[in-house]
C-alpha cells in the first residue's frame, strides 16, 4: 500500500517561508496570490495490502514523529495499492 | 557483456577519447577495450583525474621545503609540519559546474569532498574557507545562485561541524553562466598518523563503506550516456546530492578506524568514484586490487557494472583493512550504523580486476591507467600587454561621493551576510573571526594558531595574468603578515576557460609562472590544488581565476593582529610607498566601467621585506592594527580599519613626501606592498624609526580619531565623511542587494 | 559530581561542551553514546548542539526516539540536572521535556553571531551564580531557534518563572534589534516547572575561554557545579 | 481559487531525509515501510476563479521556483474555488 502525508504549520503559526514564496511570486508576476503556507509532503511505499492496524499505526506515527503538534498538522491519505499516488508524476 | 553497446569510433568520441588515446589504451591491454573499460579509460584519462593538459604546467609549482610532510601529488591532500609532532592538511577544490546547474547541492557537495580528502589523510578536519565568484547582483539569476551557494555551503559545513571562518566574494560580468565555487579544507594530525591511499599487503581485504552507490553524477564524469540500458532511460542527475550527516558519521568512523592501526590504506571516492580509488590505491601501493560489483552496496536496481564504477556517488569510502582486523574494522561501521561491504582483495598483479558476479568486467594494469595518461604540450598564444593608466584620461570625480561607491561594490563591501550563515564557532577556535585580513583560528588539539586567507584578483589576471598570479600570492601573504603569522604554504585552484583556446591556455601558463615565482619568493612551498578548465558560457571565458589559498603559522597569541583600529590618538603609519598605478583599479572599474589598464607591478623582494618589517614590529608589541591595502586602495583601507569600533581618522598627505597630486591616484590607486598600521602614541617615533632602519618606506599619516574619516590631499584638499554613513555604505550593501 | 555529554550521531559540539566543562572548569565530564540506555552515575546531563541524525524532518525530532533519551527522560524526572544547548533545545521540546518547540529563523538563514542575554532570574540550579538583569555575552549558531508557544503556555512560563535568559541590546533591553531568530518575547531559554532542565540556543560552551571571545558562559556551568556541590 | 504544489526528489536522486525517515519509522515498529521520499508541499490561496492563465503561470512559477528540474519534480494541482483541499484539515 501506499500513503501520502501532508504536515502544514498550525494556522496560528507564523510561517515565514510561506512569506516569502508569496513575495517571490508577487515578484514574478502572480500579484493576485494571497497567501502561501510551505508545509513537507512524505510519500510512504508499504509492504502489503491496505489494513486497518497499519492506518492506525501511520496515525501514530504522522502524529508523533512526522509532525509536531505543537506547531504543526497532519494529513494522512491512504492510497491502496493500485490507485495512482494523485500528488506523483506530471 | 552482451548488453554493451559495440565499441565504435563514434562511441569514443562520445567518451572523449581521441584517437590517438584509443591506440594507446589498445596498446595498454593488447586488445580492444570493452565497453566498461572505455568508461573507465574516459573518466581516468579526463582532465579532471588525469591533469593531461595542466601536468606540465604544475609541476612549475615549488613543492619542497623543510615543513613539507607530504608533497603535491604524492597523496589526497599535502601535509605541513607545524611543529611539536603535529601537522596540518590542507586543499582547495572547486565545484563550479555543478553550482552552475544546482547552487544549493552543487556547493554542499563541494564542501563535502574536500572536507573528505582531508579526513581521508587521518586528519580531523579543523576549518574551512571558500572563495566565490558571481555576475553582478543586478541579476535575478546571479542573485539565485549567490544565495543558493551560501546556502549550500552553509548547510554542509553547519551540520557536519567544520566551521567556515573566511573567504572571499567578487563579482563580474566575465562570471556570468559560469559562476566559481572554490572550498578549502584544513585539518590537523599528528605525524605518525598521516594515513596513505596506498593498497599495501597482498592478501588484504579491500572494503567498501559509506552511503549506497546510486546513479549519480554519471551525466558528470565523461559524458551523459543516457540511452546505455533499459533502466537508465530515465533522467540521470548530473548533480549529486549530499548527506551531511552520512559524511560526519563517516568522518567520526574513519578517524576512530585509523586510530585503531586495522587499517593499511584508505582512499575517498570522489570523482569517478569506484574507478578511480581502485585504481590510485592499486597504483600507489605498486600491487594490484580486485573487486566484485556484485557485493557494492547499492541504492538502485539494475545498475550495470558501467554505471557503478562511473557513480560519483558521494560519502563513500575504500579501506585496505590489515588481513585478520576485518571483525574489528566491522564494529566499527557498525558503530557508526554506516552501510560497508568486503568487496575483494589486494593482489600481486599490477592489475585493477573488477567482476561482477564472478564474472571478470574490467582487467586494467593499474599504473598505466592511474599514471600513464597522455601529456598534452597546449598551444599558447599571447596577448599583449595594456599601457599603464595615462592620469590624463581620468576625469575630475565626484571624491566625496566615489568612497562610498566603492564601499558599497558588492565585491568590497561587507561579507557578513555571507558568514553569518556559516557556523564559523563551532570548535571553539575563533581568534580572529571572519571579518579581518585573515582569518586566526587556534586548534586546541595542537595548541597552535593559525592563519588562513584566500586571496585572487581576477581582474589584475585578465590583464596581466603574470603580474596577476604573483599578485594573488603576495596578498596572501601580505593578509597573513598584516595578522601577525608567517606563512608556511599554499593550495590553489587554477579557474580557467576553455584549454584549447591557445589564449586562454597562454593565461593559464602565465599564472601558473607568477604564482610560482612568488611562492619561491615567500618560500611557501605548494601542496596541491586542483584545476578546473572549461569555464565557459556563451559569452566566452571567465577572466583567469588562480585562487590562492595560504596558511601560516603565529607563534605566540600576543602576535594576533587584527585589521581595526584600537584607540583614538593612535598613529596611523602606512608601511609601503603611497604608489600610483590606476590600471585594473576597482576604481576606474566601479566609478567608470573601465576594466583596462596595466595592473599593478609587484616587486616581491620589497613585499617580502615589508611583511618582515610588519612581523618584527608586531612581535615587538608595538603594532595595535594592520590592514593591507587591495581593492580601492588607500581610501578603503582607511575606511574599514575604522568599522569594528567606529572610529574615524584624520589623515594629510600634505606634508608627507612621494604622494600623488591627483586626488583620485592618491587616494585609490592599487599599488602593491602597502599596509596601514597603528601604533600607540608613545612608540610611533620608535616604529617609524625602527621601520627606517630596516630599509622599509614609511610615512606618518595621521592619527585614529572621532567619528569622521578626513583626508586631506597633497593638492592641499580636504575630504570628511562621517564614519556611520561609509558604514552604512559598506554593511548595507549586499543584504539590500539580497533582500529587498 | 559528574557531567554526561549525549553523543548523539551528528551532533558537533559534544567536543566544544567537553573541553568546556573539563578544560576551563575543572569538572569531571564523560561522553555517553546515543545507544546507551543509562545515565546512572551522572550528576547533571548535557544535551550538546549539533545536527542529532541529520536534524531531518525537524531539528530533534528523531534523536527523541533514541534510546539514551528515555534515561535521560528517567534522570530528569529524577530531579537531575539537563541542560540542553542549541540542538539539544530543540531535542528537549521535541521530547516535550520542556513546553513550547523552536521553528525556523524569521529571517529564514542560519544566525551565527555573537548575542547578548539577559538573565531573568536567579533563581535556578542554572543562573544561581548570577543576578537577574545580568547581561551576558553568548554566541548563538542555528536555522530553528524561534521559540514558539502558545499563548497559554507562554502565560504559565511568565506566571512560573521559567523564562531564565532573554535577548538583549548590551544595557538589557529586549529590543526586536536584539532578537537575532524572532522567538516569541525574545526568549532564548527556558528552564521546565520543576526547574532542573534548562534549554537555551545560546551555546555557554561557545562562552567559557578568553582567547575565543567571551568568558560569560562559564557563569552558567559555574550556576550547576554550585547546585551540585 | 486553490492551487498545491507538490515538490518530491526525483526518483533516482539521493533522498537522505526519506532514508532517515524510514530507518525512525522502523525504529518505532513500521518495519513494513519499504520507502519514504520527503518533499515540499506548498498551499497557495489567490484571489479570483479558476483560470488558465493562472494555471499557466503556476506552472511556470512551480517549474522555475519552487523545484529545481535537475533533481526534483513538481505536481500542481488546482482546486478551484468550492472544492476543499483534499489535503487540507483533519
Ligand atoms: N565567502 C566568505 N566566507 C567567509 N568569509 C568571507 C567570505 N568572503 C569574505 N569573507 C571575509 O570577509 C573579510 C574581507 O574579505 P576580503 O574583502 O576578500 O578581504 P581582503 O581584501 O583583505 O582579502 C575577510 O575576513 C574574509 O575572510
Ligand atoms: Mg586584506
Amino acid at each position: 500500500m501506499k500513503a501520502n502525508v501532508v504536515v502544514l504549520p498550525k494556522a496560528t503559526v507564523l510561517d515565514p517561508q510561506g512569506v516569502a514564496v508569496k513575495n517571490a511570486v508577487h515578484h514574478l508576476g502572480l500579484e493576485t496570490v494571497k497567501s502561501v503556507r510551505v508545509g513537507k509532503f512524505l510519500e510512504i511505499e508499504i509492504d502489503g495490502p491496505e489494513n486497518e492496524a497499519t492506518e492506525a499505526k501511520l496515525h501514530e506515527i504522522a502524529r508523533d514523529l512526522l509532525s509536531n503538534p505543537v506547531i504543526e498538522d497532519y494529513k494522512l491519505e491512504i492510497l491502496g495499492d493500485e490507485k495512482q499516488s494523485l500528488t506523483r508524476g506530471k | 557483456m552482451t548488453n554493451d553497446p559495440a565499441i565504435t569510433p563514434e562511441l569514443i568520441e562520445k567518451h572523449g577519447i581521441t584517437p590517438d588515446e584509443y591506440r594507446r589504451i589498445q596498446e595498454i591491454l593488447g586488445r580492444d577495450p570493452n565497453f566498461t573499460e572505455l568508461g573507465v579509460f574516459s573518466v581516468m584519462w579526463s582532465e579532471h583525474c588525469s591533469y593531461k593538459n595542466s601536468k606540465p604546467e604544475l609541476r612549475k609549482f615549488p613543492v619542497s621545503g623543510s615543513r613539507v610532510l607530504v608533497k603535491a601529488g604524492e597523496e589526497n591532500a599535502g601535509v605541513i609540519d607545524i611543529g611539536d609532532g603535529w601537522g596540518v592538511a590542507f586543499k582547495m577544490e572547486s565545484h563550479n559546474h555543478p553550482s552552475a546547474v544546482e547552487p544549493f547541492q552543487g556547493a554542499a557537495t563541494g564542501v563535502g569532498g574536500i572536507i573528505r580528502d582531508i579526513f581521508t589523510m587521518g586528519a580531523r578536519p579543523v576549518f574551512s574557507l571558500n572563495s566565490l565568484r558571481f555576475g553582478p547582483l543586478t541579476e535575478a539569476r546571479n542573485r539565485q545562485l549567490f544565495s543558493g551557494v551560501v546556502s549550500g555551503i552553509s548547510h554542509y559545513g553547519n551540520c557536519i561541524g567544520v566551521p567556515t571562518i573566511g573567504g572571499e566574494v567578487y563579482f563580474d560580468e566575465s562570471y556570468n553562466g559560469n559562476p566559481l565555487v572554490n572550498v578549502f579544507c584544513l585539518g590537523v594530525l599528528r605525524h605518525e598518523q598521516i594515513a596513505r591511499g596506498a593498497a599495501h599487503g597482498v592478501g588484504n581485504p579491500v572494503f567498501y563503506v559509506g552511503a549506497e552507490t546510486g546513479r549519480d553524477g554519471l551525466a558528470g564524469a565523461a559524458f551523459a550516456s543516457r540511452d546505455l540500458t533499459e533502466e537508465s532511460k530515465q533522467d540521470r542527475p548530473a548533480v549529486q546530492v549530499g548527506d551531511p550527516f552520512k559524511e560526519k558519521l563517516l568522518l567520526e568512523a574513519c578517524l576512530e578506524l585509523l586510530a585503531s592501526g586495522c587499517v593499511a590504506g584508505i582512499q575517498d571516492m570522489g570523482a569517478a568514484g569506484l574507478t578511480c580509488s581502485t585504481c590510485e590505491t592499486a597504483s600507489r601501493g605498486g600491487t594490484g586490487v580486485e573487486i566484485d560489483l556484485a557485493l557494492v552496496p547499492k541504492r538502485e536496481t539494475g545498475m550495470t557494472p558501467y554505471e557503478i564504477l562511473l557513480s560519483e556517488s558521494q560519502e563513500r569510502m575504500l579501506i585496505i583493512v590489515k588481513l585478520g582486523e576485518e571483525e574489528a574494522v566491522k564494529r566499527i561501521f557498525e558503530k557508526w550504523d554506516l552501510p560497508y561491504a568486503h568487496v575483494g582483495y589486494v593482489r600481486d598483479d599490477g592489475m585493477m580486476r573488477v567482476k561482477n558476479d564472478g564474472e571478470t568486467v574490467v582487467e586494467i594494469p593499474a599504473s598505466k591507467l592511474a599514471d600513464d595518461a597522455p601529456i598534452y604540450h597546449r598551444e599558447t598564444r599571447p596577448r599583449l600587454l595594456p599601457d599603464p593608466i595615462d592620469p590624463e584620461t581620468i576625469p575630475p570625480t565626484d571624491i566625496l561621493d566615489a568612497l562610498p561607491t566603492l564601499l558599497s561594490h558588492p565585491s568590497i563591501a561587507s561579507k557578513q551576510w555571507v558568514w553569518r550563515q556559516y557556523d564559523h564557532m563551532v570548535r571553539n577556535g575563533n581568534v580572529v573571526r571572519p571579518g579581518s585580513d585573515a582569518a586566526v583560528f587556534l586548534i586546541r588539539e595542537a595548541n597552535k594558531l593559525i592563519a588562513a586567507t584566500s586571496d585572487c584578483n581576477a581582474i589584475y589576471c585578465a590583464l596581466d595574468p603574470r603580474e596577476g598570479g604573483k599578485i594573488a600570492v603576495a596578498e596572501a601573504a601580505r593578509n597573513l603578515a598584516c595578522s601577525g603569522a608567517i606563512p608556511l604554504a599554499v593550495t590553489d585552484n587554477l579557474n580557467f576557460g576553455n584549454p584549447h583556446n591557445p589564449e586562454n591556455f597562454w593565461q593559464l601558463q602565465q599564472c601558473v609562472e607568477g604564482l610560482a615565482e612568488a611562492c619561491r619568493a615567500f618560500d611557501t612551498p605548494v601542496t596541491g590544488g586542483n584545476v578546473s578548465l572549461y569555464n565557459q558560457s556563451p559569452a566566452g571565458a571567465i577572466d583567469p581565476t588562480p585562487t590562492v589559498g595560504m596558511v601560516g603559522i603565529i607563534e605566540s597569541e600576543k602576535h594576533v593582529t587584527t585589521q581595526f583600529f584600537k584607540d583614538e590618538g593612535d598613529v596611523i603609519l602606512l608601511l609601503g610607498k603611497p604608489g600610483n598605478e590606476m590600471g585594473g583599479s576597482h576604481f576606474l572599474n566601479v566609478i567608470y566601467g573601465r576594466k583596462e589598464g596595466l595592473p599593478p607591478r609587484v616587486d616581491l623582494v620589497e613585499e617580502k621585506a615589508i611583511h618582515d618589517a610588519l612581523r618584527a614590529l608586531i612581535r615587538m608589541g608595538l603594532v595595535k592594527s594592520a590592514h593591507d591595502c587591495s581593492e580601492g586602495g588607500l581610501a578603503v583601507a582607511l575606511a574599514e580599519a575604522g568599522f569594528e569600533r567606529k572610529l574615524g581618522a584624520a589623515v594629510s598627505f600634505a606634508d608627507v613626501p612621494d604622494f600623488n597630486k591627483w586626488d583620485e591616484i592618491a587616494l585609490f590607486n592599487e599599488s602593491q606592498g602597502r599596509v596601514v598600521l597603528t601604533v600607540g602614541k608613545a612608540n610611533s617615533a620608535a616604529a617609524q624609526s625602527l621601520l627606517e632602519w630596516r630599509g622599509v618606506p614609511v610615512y606618518r599619516l595621521g592619527t585614529v580619531a572621532g567619528d569622521t574619516l578626513k583626508i586631506t590631499t597633497a593638492t592641499g584638499k580636504t575630504y570628511e565623511w562621517p564614519v556611520a554613513d561609509l558604514y552604512a555604505a559598506w554593511s548595507e550593501s549586499i543584504p539590500a542587494a539580497m533582500e529587498p | 559530581m559528574k557531567f554526561a555529554v549525549i553523543r548523539f550521531p551528528g551532533s558537533n559540539c559534544d567536543q566544544d561542551c567537553f573541553q568546556a566543562l573539563s578544560e576551563s572548569m575543572n569538572a569531571d565530564v564523560e561522553y555517553v553514546w546515543h545507544k546507551e540506555h543509562s545515565v546512572d552515575g551522572f550528576d547533571a546531563i548535557v544535551l550538546p548542539g549539533g545536527f542529532s541524525y541529520g536534524d531531518y524532518l525537524r531539528c530533534g525530532a528523531i534523536a527523541r526516539f533514541s534510546p539514551v533519551m528515555s534515561a535521560v527522560k528517567e534522570a530528569a524526572s529524577a530531579g537531575k540536572l539537563v541542560i540542553g544547548i542549541c540542538n539539544g533545545f530543540q531535542i528537549l521540546c521535541e521530547s516535550g521535556l520542556l513546553p513550547g518547540a523552536l521553528v525556523r529563523n524569521q529571517g529564514l538563514h542560519f544566525v551565527c553571531a555573537d548575542t547578548t542575554i539577559r538573565v531573568e532570574t536567579a533563581h535556578s540550579p542554572f543562573t544561581n551564580a548570577l543576578t537577574a538583569g545580568a547581561v551576558l555575552k553568548i554566541p548563538v549558531a542555528h536555522g530553528e531557534g524561534c521559540y514558539t508557544a502558545d499563548a497559554e503556555t507562554l502565560e504559565s512560563l511568565n506566571k512560573n518563572d521559567q523564562v531564565l535568559v532573554r535577548y538583549s541590546d548590551p544595557n538589557g533591553l529586549t529590543t526586536p534589534e536584539a532578537n537575532p531568530n524572532g522567538s516569541l518575547e525574545n526568549i532564548a531559554g527556558i528552564v521546565n516547572r520543576e526547574r532542573n532542565v534548562f534549554g537555551l540556543m545560546p551555546h555557554p560552551d561557545r562562552a567559557a575561554d578568553k582567547r575565543t571571545g567571551s568568558e560569560d558562559g562559564k557563569l552558567i556551568f559555574e550556576s550547576m557545579l554550585n547546585w551540585l556541590k
